[in-house]
């Protein structure tokens, strides 16, 4: 059933669902039950996106297009490739599970909360939707704003701090990567994505759209060394909004990269690739280094996230010395997927994590490690779960964890072995992170008496982790539908890299 | 040296030394009455550049209201004196150095060779008109607008003052016309009805509260 | 002709055991859960000796298909699916067979125990996983089963997630396999880079090209290496790890603080024989590099003398097998490093057998100690459980390479084949390695049986001792007291070791002439003319009778064998205080070898404590004190300061503010001055 | 002959003197308003003398503005005045400083 208009259906009705809530939500009941309604439906709506998408058929799909601006030659234009409908739907799942899992733990302005988590999703996919840069950007900002209120409403005590420090982060990212779009409309004289990527632009101008971009997308991502922002914010935000975080807002930076630093600057991106190899290098050590000795679970988890964010950047950088440099462009592509399915494995892996880290929260009201030990005598079917997400952390083979792994360091082989032997530390690191965490939290004798008198999971919490933990297994175990969705456009952005601008 | 000239620099020093004294003299009330006459004696030496309206409007303007208004202020407060002068000689050499050194800028950049310059025509008397005229020419036609503007922000200032000093002083009783007009008779009177007789054990706890 | 369903049940009936006992548990109760996991491995053991006879005599062609595709990424692609000859096929047995009898002798072991559906479960899925790894026809499947045998290792040993020792030794283990694997992706993604593929098939067809034993590589400039050394050093990096060779065995050992049942499986017969099978399966990769071959040599000699020293003080009975374990590893891995791929993979089932059994004898000791561990507390136990007694004597003579035994055969081959190979000073040193090996060996063999089967009883048994002992090994009662007298374990247990015993015992008498000089396995393994030196041997080879024959003569390493029989006799059986003697005599040594070379100190300060530090010093130094306070809150600050001076202008006095706007006239008209006279 | 610098000497010297006394008198609000008024006049003085001698009306048109807004200026500004005065029961500029930063 084709279904026209799709996107903006998925974009606005999570975000008139925000509304809706918002004006009927006074019971806190209503709210919950209206905002999972909504938000299921926006899931249902996206799986048409995935069974129509045609794979033989490059470029974007579902296409609208409507101008805006004649003034600013920019207009609404949405489509989607593999790489936006993975990720669009990665989002859509998340947040019907993030809602599931804010169902008891938020119990002040209820309807509030859910219409900015509601709100958020929309913005999300608006952003993977966006084929035009200035709409792009709106979205861009624009989701910033129910983060910020979610951090800064339902946050923990030190709250203002991080949502501040979150948002002038991310902001003061942004705007270099506007004053590099203004650049480009003025070059092109419009805003379509499209027109960017077939702009004739010298290599100095390159270089400062380049660095344009990957200041923005760096702390997206986040990448050392602007990553700070990210341990605070989770700390202090509540359990969905950590969820949200890690799984989607972070992959906005990756997806940053791959749509605008690849197509519009090749040539720069190839002259500088090696920053950003050694900064997600170093991400993968440094942090890996820093998460271990962290004595907050959600801190750790947040250091885990960026090293893991590391081989997303390191995999789509690599493409282009594989491509313009050693000439081999299947290698390129197994980066670029290996980067994709790592976003996609780290929405899972994250989210659950954090879910876990929020149904031991919602417990204790602690996330301190040492408060915590022996939780499997006490909650068998959680410490199942939990052992399984940690596995997946680690990168285990038969979890999603190990899928994007494994090919971002069998791309970074074929680039340079030593590139591959750093990455590959984290196999180690990784592990001995996050076994450390499980053995000092899920093993061992009851820690206290509070540990002892912790519930197993309910109904609810079950299903939201099974979800994840479904997710995590069915990608682990069969990548293939994951990787053949992505391919066109992953084909497609190798076969422009090949193309010189300078 | 001309007559015209010599009434000039006669102008020029009255108004220099009532500006002077101005600024030194201890009292506000002084003070204003020499502003006076600095207005006065300036508006002198625009008649001699042939702004006939313009002078006739400062002495009414300002010396008709607006410095009476300074007096009215001046006297209605009840001032101080003392603490106002506090550091009046310690901040005199200051002044006297600002003031010289802005002094020779500005003369410097006058350029006193250019007091040779001949003067030109009246414009007004060469375009064959008096100087209102003129003047008028000018303003109801390419500033019409901004004159409303004026007018405007003249009203504004005029409306804006009132509020600024009106006081609400408790105590005082008005009239509300607004209420008297829309007052409804059932409003002023109440017909309470009631038993003409009590109970006894009534009517000694609650004496005569039957009456309207 | 092999079917794919039979092949796909092997795998699956094992998985679906698992699932059953572990999601189920509480469903199918404890019957349920042991029933239905030993039906799924009994089955694919059946299946599995019906694939090895239609192999060996049916006359069926080796089967590789792939199953379904992982992942296809423009020429790249990844899939999973199985290659059966006989070196899997070999491999399968052993590993259903093995895992049969662990699991059923775990009835009887664990029978008290809490957690018996979900070691049930975990077995079962230590099966499946094993069997993908043997099954793999490519190198993604074979990381895959790597992994999950190391995740169900990390399950078991942590078995009793109580113990802290426990759930230290489980992480341990999965960590310094981690290293292991750090070392085989990277191998992994060498074979992809420079032989094209991930699929056996095509990786040794590949690499059976002429010249790729030339091919080199600069990793670092100037420095060519050879690119099939690279790849296989990294891979056997990988087989280190998991086959627990020198210096990445530490985990070894402590991973005895799992459930004896598995340290028998996992520990000893299977999982960390992965990396000798891994190696035997790449020996035409192994082949083209010999200085990777003298590499993995150095590391296999170094291992089979140096801990097997170590057993010899030990007083934990398993820890004395485990270190005989890492030591019989060692031979194996010598023997691959001296090209004898067949004597590897031939003692690593003959291993299986027999170690299996003897840890299966232990655990046998442990339960009828109450699970008390240490020797120094056993004793006389011959005359309590006679079938674990001889059985367990069975075993030792296996293992210490008695002549006849199953060990004899397999060990035998291999020292002869150390001798046979030319390979300079490394295999010098392998060759004093393997042969004095075999003296420490019989010495911590006998020693064992003496000290807990001979001589006089260490235990006190005090009946009226009463309380319960429901949480196992804990040792809060007193070492060496007992509630009530030792006595044989029940037939569940006796049963595997009776079966295991069997082939300890007889079968290298069939299968040595066959399995390691007749070519048995085909073309899945690959030696070159110039390596074979089972070849050279197997031209002396006249039937299994004339080997026991020989080795009685002068140079055979039955002698050193012998020898250490004599000695252990001497010092545990007859003459118990000189070992005392022998201690403070050699204290310097015993201490050595008591803190296993300080290694473990080393790792932990090294790469534990000085890991910790780092992360604290770029956590505190890096994050906190560089990035968030100097760059972040830094500019933060920036900010903060110059508004406050910039506050102190605004002082609020409008004479201030008068002023300054005079200042700035002055300013203004000064510079207009200074303007216009310039241009003048 | 009356010359333009005539004219724009008594400016800048009226001018001068206003700055002079808004230091000398800087704690007086009334004669801090009375030394802008003379600001003022020096300034229209300016624009009256250049719209004689250059010919051009809007010199003129802006002084009438000037009077204008100076009127609106301080009638506003004594208004707030008399309101300061009744608040604080003080017009010493020192002691106003409410809008320190």
């Amino acid at each position: 059933m084709p279904v026209s208009h799709l996107l903006s259906l998925l974009i606005w009705l999570p975000i008139l669902g925000a509304v809706a809530v918002l004006a009927f939500g006074r019971n806190p009941g209503t709210a919950r039950w209206l905002s999972l309604a909504v938000a299921l439906a926006t899931f249902v709506c996206s799986i048409p996106l995935w069974t129509n998408y045609v794979p033989t058929q490059a470029g974007m799909q579902f296409v609208e297009h409507l101008p805006w601006s004649d003034a600013l030659k920019t207009s609404y234009a949405l489509g989607a490739d593999g790489i936006s409908i993975a990720l669009i739907v990665l989002t859509t799942f998340t947040s019907v599970l993030v809602l599931l899992g804010s169902w008891g733990p938020i119990d002040k302005r209820v309807s509030q909360y859910m219409a900015a988590m509601l709100a958020l999703e929309g913005l999300l996919i608006g952003v993977f939707a966006a084929t035009d840069a200035l709409l792009f950007y709106v979205f861009f900002e624009g989701m910033l704003i129910p983060m910020f209120i979610i951090i800064g409403i339902w946050g923990g005590p030190r709250r203002v701090y991080a949502t501040l420090k979150f948002f002038i982060y991310t902001f003061l990212g942004s705007i270099f990567m506007l004053v590099g779009l203004i650049y480009l409309r003025m070059k092109t004289g419009s805003f379509a994505l499209e027109d960017f990527a077939h702009a004739g632009l010298g290599l100095r101008e390159q270089a400062w759209l380049f660095f344009a971009f990957l200041i923005a997308f760096a702390i997206k991502v986040p990448m050392w060394p602007v990553h700070t922002w990210l341990p605070d914010a989770h700390v202090e935000a509540p359990t969905g909004g950590s969820v949200i975080l890690a799984a989607i807002m972070l992959k906005v930076g990756g997806y940053g990269f791959i749509r605008f630093s690849l197509p519009i600057t090749p040539d720069a991106s190839q002259e500088y690739a090696w920053v950003v190899i050694a900064m997600s290098l170093i991400a993968v050590v440094y942090i890996g280094y820093v998460a271990l000795v962290q004595e907050d679970m959600k801190k750790l988890v947040a250091y885990s996230s960026i090293a893991h964010m590391g081989f997303v950047t390191l995999g789509i950088f690599v493409s282009l010395a594989l491509v313009r440099v050693n000439q081999n462009p299947a290698g390129a592509q197994l980066a670029i997927q290996g980067a994709m399915v790592q976003m996609i494995s780290h929405g899972f892996v994250s989210g659950a994590m954090f879910s876990c880290i929020g149904v031991m929260y919602d417990r204790l009201h602690t996330r301190m490690i040492r408060d915590y030990g022996g939780v499997v005598n006490v909650m068998p079917w959680f410490a199942a779960f939990s052992i399984l997400f940690a596995m997946a952390n680690c990168g285990l083979p038969g979890t999603s964890g190990f899928v994007g792994e494994f090919m971002v360091i069998l791309a970074a082989f074929q680039d340079s072995p030593l590139i591959a032997f750093v990455a590959a530390f984290t196999l180690i690191i990784g592990a001995a992170y996050t076994l450390w965490l499980v053995k000092r939290v899920i093993f061992g004798d009851v820690g206290n008496d509070k540990v002892a008198k912790m519930k197993d999971l309910d109904a609810r919490e079950w299903i939201v982790l099974g979800a994840f933990a479904a997710g995590v297994l069915a990608v682990g175990i069969y990548p293939k539908p994951l990787t053949d969705l992505m391919q066109p456009a992953v084909e497609q952005i190798v076969a422009q890299l090949h193309l010189a601008k300078a | 040296m001309t007559f015209p000239l010599i009434c000039f620099y006669l102008f020029a020093a009255i108004t220099t030394l009532a500006a002077l004294a101005v600024v030194t003299v201890r009292s506000p009330v002084h003070a204003a009455l020499c502003l006076v006459l600095t207005f006065f004696s300036t508006a002198c030496t625009w008649l001699l550049a042939d702004a006939e309206f313009l002078a006739i409007a400062l002495v009414l303007v300002y010396v008709g209201a607006v410095m009476v208004l300074f007096l009215f202020v001046v006297m209605m407060l009840d001032l101080d004196l003392d603490p106002l002068r506090e550091g009046f000689v310690k901040a005199l050499p200051v002044g006297l150095v600002v003031a010289v050194v802005m002094l020779v800028e500005m003369l410097a950049l006058i350029g006193v060779r250019t007091m040779q310059v001949p003067t030109s025509p009246d414009p007004a008397a060469a375009a064959g008109m008096s100087n209102t005229v003129w003047l008028a020419d000018a303003l109801f036609s390419r500033f019409i607008l901004p004159f409303e503007v004026a007018a405007l922000i003249l009203t504004v200032a005029i409306v804006a003052a009132i509020p600024l000093t009106l006081r609400h002083r408790v105590g005082t009783r008005t009239q509300n016309p607004g209420k008297q007009v829309r007052v409804q008779a059932r409003e002023r009177i109440r017909v309470v009805k009631m038993a003409a007789e009590k109970p006894a054990a009534e009517t000694s706890a609650q004496p005569e509260s039957g009456t309207p | 002709m092999l079917s794919k369903t039979v092949l796909l049940l092997i795998v699956l009936a094992p998985l679906i055991g698992a699932l059953v006992a572990g999601l189920l548990r509480n469903v199918v109760g404890r019957a349920g859960a042991a029933g239905v996991t030993i039906a799924g491995v009994a089955l694919s053991c059946a299946l599995s000796f019906s694939v090895l006879y239609q192999l060996v005599w049916g006359g069926a062609q080796p089967f590789n298909e792939n199953l379904y595709t992982w992942f296809q990424v423009g020429t790249t692609s990844a899939h999973v699916g199985f290659l059966v000859d006989r070196l899997t096929a070999m491999m399968m047995v052993v590993v259903t067979f093995v895992s049969l009898m662990v699991h059923v002798y775990t009835i009887g072991y664990m029978a008290d125990d809490d957690g018996f559906q979900r070691f049930f479960s975990y077995i079962a899925l230590f099966t499946f996983s094993m069997l993908m790894l043997v099954m793999s026809n490519n190198f993604l499947q074979l990381f895959f089963g790597w992994e999950a045998v190391g995740l169900v290792s990390y399950l078991l040993i942590g078995f009793w997630f109580k113990r802290p020792s426990a759930i230290f030794a489980n992480m341990k283990a999965f960590l310094v396999n981690r290293v292991g694997d750090f070392g085989f992706i990277l191998g992994i993604s060498g074979v992809l880079l420079w032989f094209g593929s991930l699929d056996y098939t095509h990786v040794f067809a590949a690499s059976s090209a002429p010249g790729v034993g030339e091919r080199t590589v600069e990793i670092f400039a100037g420095h060519p290496w050879h690119i099939a050394t690279v790849v296989c050093v990294c891979l056997f990096v990988g087989a280190m790890g998991k086959s627990a060779q020198v210096p990445l065995h530490v985990w070894l050992p402590d991973s005895m603080e799992g459930p004896t049942p598995i340290s028998a499986l996992i520990h000893a017969a299977t999982m960390v024989t992965a990396g000798i099978f891994m190696v035997a399966r790449m020996s035409p990769l192994f082949e083209l590099s010999e200085a990777a071959l003298s590499f993995v040599l150095f590391i296999g000699a170094t291992t089979a003398l140096f801990t097997g020293l170590i057993g010899i003080v030990q007083n934990d009975i398993k820890r004395v097998v485990a270190y005989s374990t890492l030591s019989q590893l060692g031979y194996m891995t010598v023997a691959l490093g001296v090209s004898a791929y067949a004597g590897g993979v031939y003692h690593l089932m003959t291993h299986a057998f027999f170690k299996a059994l003897l840890f299966l004898g232990a655990g046998s000791v442990i339960v009828a100690m109450h699970h008390e561990q240490d020797m120094r507390y056993m004793g006389g136990l011959r005359k309590y459980m006679p079938i674990t007694w001889i059985t367990m004597w069975l075993g030792s003579l296996a293992l210490a390479g008695a002549p006849g035994f199953a060990g004899f055969f397999s060990k035998d081959a291999i020292i002869e084949a150390v001798g046979e190979a030319h390979r300079g000073w490394v295999g010098s040193y392998a060759y004093f390695c393997v042969y004095a090996g075999v003296f420490v060996t019989a010495l911590y063999s006998f020693r064992l049986l003496y000290k807990t089967f001979h001589g006089k009883e260490r235990f006190v048994v005090d009946a009226h001792h009463g309380h319960g002992h429901d949480d196992h090994g804990h040792g809060h009662h007193e070492p060496g007291h007992l509630e009530h007298a030792p006595h044989e374990s029940p037939w569940v247990i006796t049963l595997p070791l009776v079966l295991l015993a069997i082939p300890s015992v007889v079968i290298g008498w069939f299968t040595v002439g066959p399995m390691l000089f007749g070519g048995w396995f085909g073309g899945a393994i690959h030696v070159e003319e110039a390596h074979d030196v089972l070849g050279e041997i197997g031209k002396e080879f006249h039937g299994p009778l004339a080997m026991v024959a020989h080795s009685f003569g002068m140079t055979s390493p039955f002698w050193p064998a012998f020898l250490g029989f004599v000695v252990a006799t001497y010092i545990w059986l007859f003459n118990p205080g000189v070992t005392a003697k022998f201690k403070s005599a050699l204290r310097p040594l015993y201490s050595l070898l008591d803190h296993k070379y300080w290694i473990d100190e080393v790792y932990q300060a090294v790469f534990a404590r000085g890991g910790i530090a780092l992360g604290r010093g770029l956590w505190k130094g890096g994050d906190v004190a560089v990035i968030d306070g100097v760059a972040v809150n830094g500019s933060a600050a920036l900010v903060n300061r110059i508004s406050a001076t910039v506050r102190w202008l605004q002082s609020g006095y409008l004479y201030h503010y008068a002023f300054a706007m005079i200042l700035g006239l002055i300013a203004l008209l000064g510079g207009v001055w200074w303007v216009t006279h310039a241009a003048l | 002959m009356i010359t333009l610098p005539h004219y724009l000497t008594l400016g800048a010297v009226l001018f001068c003197i206003a700055v002079a006394g808004i230091f000398i008198n800087r704690k007086n609000v009334i004669t801090l308003l009375m030394a802008i008024e003379l600001m003022l006049l020096a300034v229209n003085t300016n624009f009256i003398a250049f719209s004689r001698f250059l010919g051009d009306a809007s010199g003129q048109v802006f002084v009438f503005f000037i009077l204008t807004v100076a009127a609106a200026e301080s009638a506003i500004g004594l208004a707030i005045l008399v309101v300061l005065f009744r608040n604080r029961a003080t017009i010493n500029v020192a002691e106003i400083d409410s809008m320190k930063g």
